[in-house]
């Protein structure tokens, strides 16, 4: 056993320990409040048995681990159902943009800690109204400049707004230069005068959105992070953080076992289902497809381990993964018949068909649209042009709105 | 042939659209997802007002004496507006069944009633996950059932059932009085305004409507009637969540322009057009082949075409309305819903796949 | 009966009675010459019939009827496998543009009649190596004036060119405006000084279109079909005609009841293919499809009947159709395992799966690719908006090649 | 576990690329087309210079001792430049069976000759349009072999048969020196360098390699082997059709800009561009599992996302070219050809969808 094979084992084994406590069943009926409470809980023990914050450096409270860690990690906690969700975003961007871009080490390092230990929680405040694939059409506006900043306007889908400690955000310091470039970035305290959250429901009947006003919110100039003017480059940064997040090829739904184990029971037209030749063909090409994005994931965690750089084919899995959980879902419901028409709002989408479809067109959005998704894949990786973008160049201003 | 519709079917199609605009209140209808066993009253008494429950009950008794191409056009608007109640369909269904039938006590009893739509009527043909069976194992004994139907639509509020057993001498249909002679259990659905129930019948008193081949030869007949009425709904909804996401693809910009001007977006509502007009002129034609030897294939084209259009439409119009496509007040969610319950009721895409291979190769499967 | 289901009738019985001499067995094994010259008897015996130019006017040698009587006519036609190719883009837009916007009409007369009886050929002369889907951006210049025409450049894709005894030719007579500006229409003599004919193969074998070189070709301004500078909406007229042309809800391609009949003496994994699900849902899916597409197309010709304008849902057929066309195509050379293997190059595209498969593309670009189908239908029916088009309002000579 | 390649593994497949991208000529590739019965001797002499055919035979037999990775590799590159004979897939099954065998004899007298390129090989599973047979109808009976296979691959140049046929004791696997005891009957082909043949034996004269249960597991066996190398080639001839769109849409323009620019192009390259990466992790996933217990399963998950993966890449590769994308001399076709033929060898999708499904549910169809 390679040292990563035993790093992971005792990972597996920590897992094991705490899932009665911590796991779906566990988490069975409880309120999103007592969910939240549990999470808490488990996050503590999490750092206190030394599996958080893993690639983050050992000085700022983190285990200084390598990405390959982390991802054999969540991919081991996901299984396990944990109750991580208020978490995610927490600790996977804001965290380490602070330590790249705050002066004042020792109190990023009091945050790491309390957000690792899930006694704080941070948001990303980058999506508005009229900002969501256009990321850089954003209008929420700071003024002022070193001197401090007030920032006013709005900002939309800050998931777990309503529990957040902190956030980092997003805004127009110059309207008068090209849309990229006048925008800077901070971090705010969710608690200051003037910020209001207002949480909102999800189609899936999830509360985890939040709508976000800043009403004259004033801002110290030691809370920017990064240049002034600087803050679509963060941003990326930021975004990019996500790239070697843990993937799953069955797209967060349900796995083919389990539509194949949900069909064993039932017939079409009075014959077992998993006889039909067109259940066997979508499980076949389901399968194939996943097969496809595992051995990418897999080859991509060899080169990590190699200490390459992977392809960029990773990019592949939200796209693909998604849509096949999407139209895996919608047919096992077709196929259950009236036992399809149940549904429980709130079920784990990993476990359940009709939460995996309601929840679908949700993940389709959330980190990339599709189209967003097949344009960085056509420009980056395929050198197609970009296309028409009739705002290129213009002040930000004089957009037509 | 196919068919034209006439002035008067268009001019009430218009009539039923305003009617319904009107009348339709998207935070009325968010709040019903929230609530198992309620409907839309509103939307119910405005078809009893307007005179949708008479359209296809003959003049005999008490209705208006039209068909499933004019029941169709009120489907295919009341799919647009994601009704808030499934009676019209089934209550057609229930008036087919009793005009099979050659009970005229218990078509004078009922006709009139549903015409009036003073009666909620339900077609209980599912078991689990069959929607139809050659050999159904509720058992109809000495004028009484007994057995389980499953997730019946409507049957949460319906007064009147009609019922797919097995009898002694071979398969019948049979008509139940609801009141309290049988169990409902509810079930809490995605789109529980379809007052999706299963039933228990333990007991109950029932009167036979048809019995024996004729008895399945009516149960098809009535299947493929409400699933061309179900298929105009679906088109309907199909539609409006096309047009949603022109609307919303003309008015949102992104990059500088609005994003309909992106091929990707276009194109995709482009390709939705194409399968909403293929659906509806299924369901046209469906319609107009009611009561003729290849009404079965035509039924089956209508609804297999409506099932993907209607898929197609709210997966895409969701998608092309990013962030906003799955905010629960938003409300697009109410067409993708719909889209399911839709999909399920009255057998899926599959069930009509056999069928319709049946009857286009001769095989069965 | 109704005089339009005597016509229908009279054309049906005609029809049977010269298929033994000219329908699908007789043309079995001929060359393209022969075929050629069994088409040339076809026409002139359809002509005699009273057949021929149904929709041209009487005092121009046509039939004077409706658009309804054609599009019965010509799926008739079709059904029975005449010989009518070579004559297809001839009769179709060449004739109606000559009497539309050619002054002799006598002149006209004779042209006419030679066509339809198939003693003369027309072919249209349009798209350009660098002007297919975008045809405005052609490059073939008309120079001169009222005094007369140059005509130099190249034309491509021009069908059956190189039998065709004159064509009709777009070209650019004034490269300083705009690019639809400039454009000028002709007639041509195919046979004049500096015409070249070259056919070339397609990927199916088929040798039908050519490329055809302009070299110092003299053309007098009488030979001008409309006014300087207005050859663009000539030639949308031109493409409109086509419009009502007799649409098939089989692509072109075998119906499904063929594929079924292919399928009955199958097996898949040692069971009927008839009983397999996915077999079934491949017959019922696009039988669905197809059906809709005859309802769409039989609502049209009712509403022609009614003297109304036929709905734009029309426009699908060809899209639809013949992507079903060409996946089915697929599927059934793949069903037949060994025997899909075998091809015969030449054989009839409605009866013979492999040549249906391999000519499907090419019908996905003749007449408008896909993509420009589905811009029209966006643009034209549902009111979204064009594309980027850098070119727009750019004299033709300032845009860069 | 995956594999990534090592570095002797890249630089094999960077010189095979660069050796065939040397001697192919598209213009010779076309003129194969119109002849049944031909072959690209220039490939094949490639293959047997650079010991390709030498790869995976074992190095007691004269061969390399490498395996299903090195010889995919081969296939990759081969498929990108839609290789003109058929050898290398059918020479590795042949090389399998022998190998299978316990005859030291004939694995001594062919394996040398196999790895030296001297004989060319066929296997001859498929009877009418079924790939493989439980119970073949070709019969062996002391020694001779009597009834026909179809669309043998190779057929018309192969020097020696592998063939599934039934014996009295059960299934076996025979070889059989073609020379002149079998009628082959050339099938016209839209693939014609592929030399696709029937095969007539009339008393043709075979030796044992395999026979009973074994047999019925090797002949399995061989066909996924054979499966991963052509799925390689799809592979390979895949993302040659994706990198044509793409290149095709940098450099043609319309409306005064690349088509590239057109979202309806570009999404659709990149989708391709995700199909095909799909398919090579599956491929180079089941080269590594040969041998091991989920050998089929990831076989046929190649198989599937290889097949899916070319015929979108070549249908999309075409209609993004417009009309030069369907004219002979431009050559795309032979993508296109090539797609349908890989997809008829060796089983269609639908024959592995069946293998798969069995893997992963354990029922039969």
């Amino acid at each position: 056993m390679t040292d990563l094979d035993v790093w992971q084992e005792r990972a597996r084994a920590w897992l094991a320990s705490v899932e009665p406590e911590f796991g779906l069943r566990a988490r069975a009926g409880l309120t999103q409040d007592e969910d939240l409470a549990l999470g808490r809980r488990y996050m503590a023990a999490k750092h206190e048995a030394g599996f958080s914050g893993i690639t983050i450096p050992i000085e700022f409270g983190g285990q200084g681990l390598s990405p390959l860690h982390k991802v054999l990690f969540d991919t081991l906690e996901a299984k396990a159902a944990m109750p991580i969700g208020y978490f995610g975003v927490s600790t996977a961007m804001p965290l380490p943009i602070l330590i790249r871009y705050c002066d004042d080490k020792a109190w990023v390092r009091e945050r790491v800690v309390a957000a690792l230990r899930g006694e704080e929680i941070w948001c990303q405040l980058f999506s508005e109204p009229a900002a969501g694939s256009d990321l850089a059409g954003l209008r929420t506006k700071a003024e002022g400049g070193e001197q401090g900043w007030t920032i006013n306007g709005q900002k939309l889908w800050t998931t777990f707004a309503q529990y957040s400690d902190y956030g980092i955000l997003i805004a127009r310091s110059d309207p008068t230069v090209p849309k990229h470039k006048g925008l800077t970035f901070f971090w705010v305290d969710m608690k200051a005068p003037g910020v209001t959250v207002r949480p909102f429901r999800l189609a899936n009947g999830d509360i985890q959105c939040n709508e976000v006003f800043f009403d004259d919110v004033a801002v110290a100039d030691s809370q920017r992070l990064g240049p002034i003017g600087g803050g679509f480059s963060v941003a990326m940064a930021t975004l990019m953080i996500e790239r070697y997040a843990a993937s799953d090829a069955d797209g967060f739904g349900p796995s083919i076992g389990a539509f194949v184990e949900m069909l064993r029971p039932l017939t079409i037209n009075g014959k077992p289902a998993l006889k039909d030749g067109r259940v066997r063909s979508v499980i076949a090409r389901n399968h194939a497809l996943r097969q496809g994005l595992d051995s990418i994931r897999r080859r991509a965690m060899l080169a990590m381990e190699a200490g390459m750089e992977p392809g960029p084919e990773g990019a592949l899995n939200k796209l693909f993964s998604v849509r096949s959980r999407q139209k895996l879902s919608e047919l096992a419901l077709d196929l259950q018949g009236s036992a399809g028409l149940a549904y429980t709002e709130g079920a784990y989408t990993k476990a359940d068909w009709a939460s995996s479809w309601i929840g679908a067109p949700t993940m389709r959005q959330a980190g990339g649209a599709d189209e967003m998704l097949l344009n960085t894949i056509a420009e980056k990786i395929l050198g197609l042009p970009q296309d028409h973008r009739p705002d290129k160049g213009v002040p930000f201003n004089q957009i037509p709105a | 042939m196919s068919i034209l519709y006439d002035e008067g079917q268009q001019a009430m199609a218009e009539e039923t659209r305003r009617v319904l605009a009107a009348r339709t209140d998207r935070a009325r209808q968010l709040e019903l997802l929230d609530r198992c066993g309620e409907w839309d009253e509103t939307f119910w008494t405005t078809a009893v007002d307007q005179g949708w429950t008479a359209l296809a009950v003959p003049e005999a008794f008490g209705g208006l004496g039209l068909g499933l191409i004019e029941l169709g056009l009120v489907a295919q608007e009341a799919g647009r507006v994601v009704s808030g109640a499934p009676f019209l369909t089934y209550g057609h269904g229930a008036v087919c069944a009793l005009l099979a039938s050659e009970d005229e006590g218990l078509q004078s009893t009922w006709l009139p009633r549903l015409a009036k739509g003073e009666v909620k009527a339900a077609v209980a043909f599912a078991e689990e996950s069959s929607p139809m069976q050659p050999h159904p194992s509720v058992e109809f004994r000495g004028g009484k059932l007994q057995g389980a139907k499953s997730g019946v639509a409507g049957g949460l509020a319906a007064d009147i059932v009609v019922v797919s057993a097995s009898a002694a001498e071979g398969p019948v249909l049979v008509l139940v009085e609801a009141g309290d002679v049988l169990e409902r259990r509810a079930i809490r659905s995605f789109d529980n305004s379809r007052l999706f129930a299963d039933m228990i019948f333990d007991g109950s008193p029932a009167r036979v409507l048809v019995s024996g081949d004729a008895a399945d030869e009516a149960a098809l007949d009535i299947q493929a009637q409400m699933a061309v009425l179900a298929a105009h709904e679906q088109a309907g909804g199909a539609e409006a969540a096309m047009q949603a996401a022109r609307d919303y693809a003309l008015e949102r910009r992104a990059f500088g322009q609005p994003i309909g001007a992106f091929q990707s977006i276009k194109h995709r509502i482009a390709e939705l057009y194409g399968l909403v007009e293929i659906a509806r002129a299924n369901c046209i034609h469906a319609a107009a082949r009611q009561g003729r030897g290849d009404f079965l294939e035509a039924a089956a084209c209508a609804r297999l075409s409506a099932i993907e259009a209607y898929d197609m439409a709210t997966r895409d119009a969701v998608q092309i309305h990013g962030g906003s496509g799955v905010t629960w007040d938003g409300g697009l969610h109410l067409h993708m819903r719909r889209a399911r319950s839709l999909a399920i009721e009255l057998g899926n895409a599959l069930f009509w796949e056999d069928l319709l291979a049946i009857e286009l190769t001769g095989v069965a499967a």
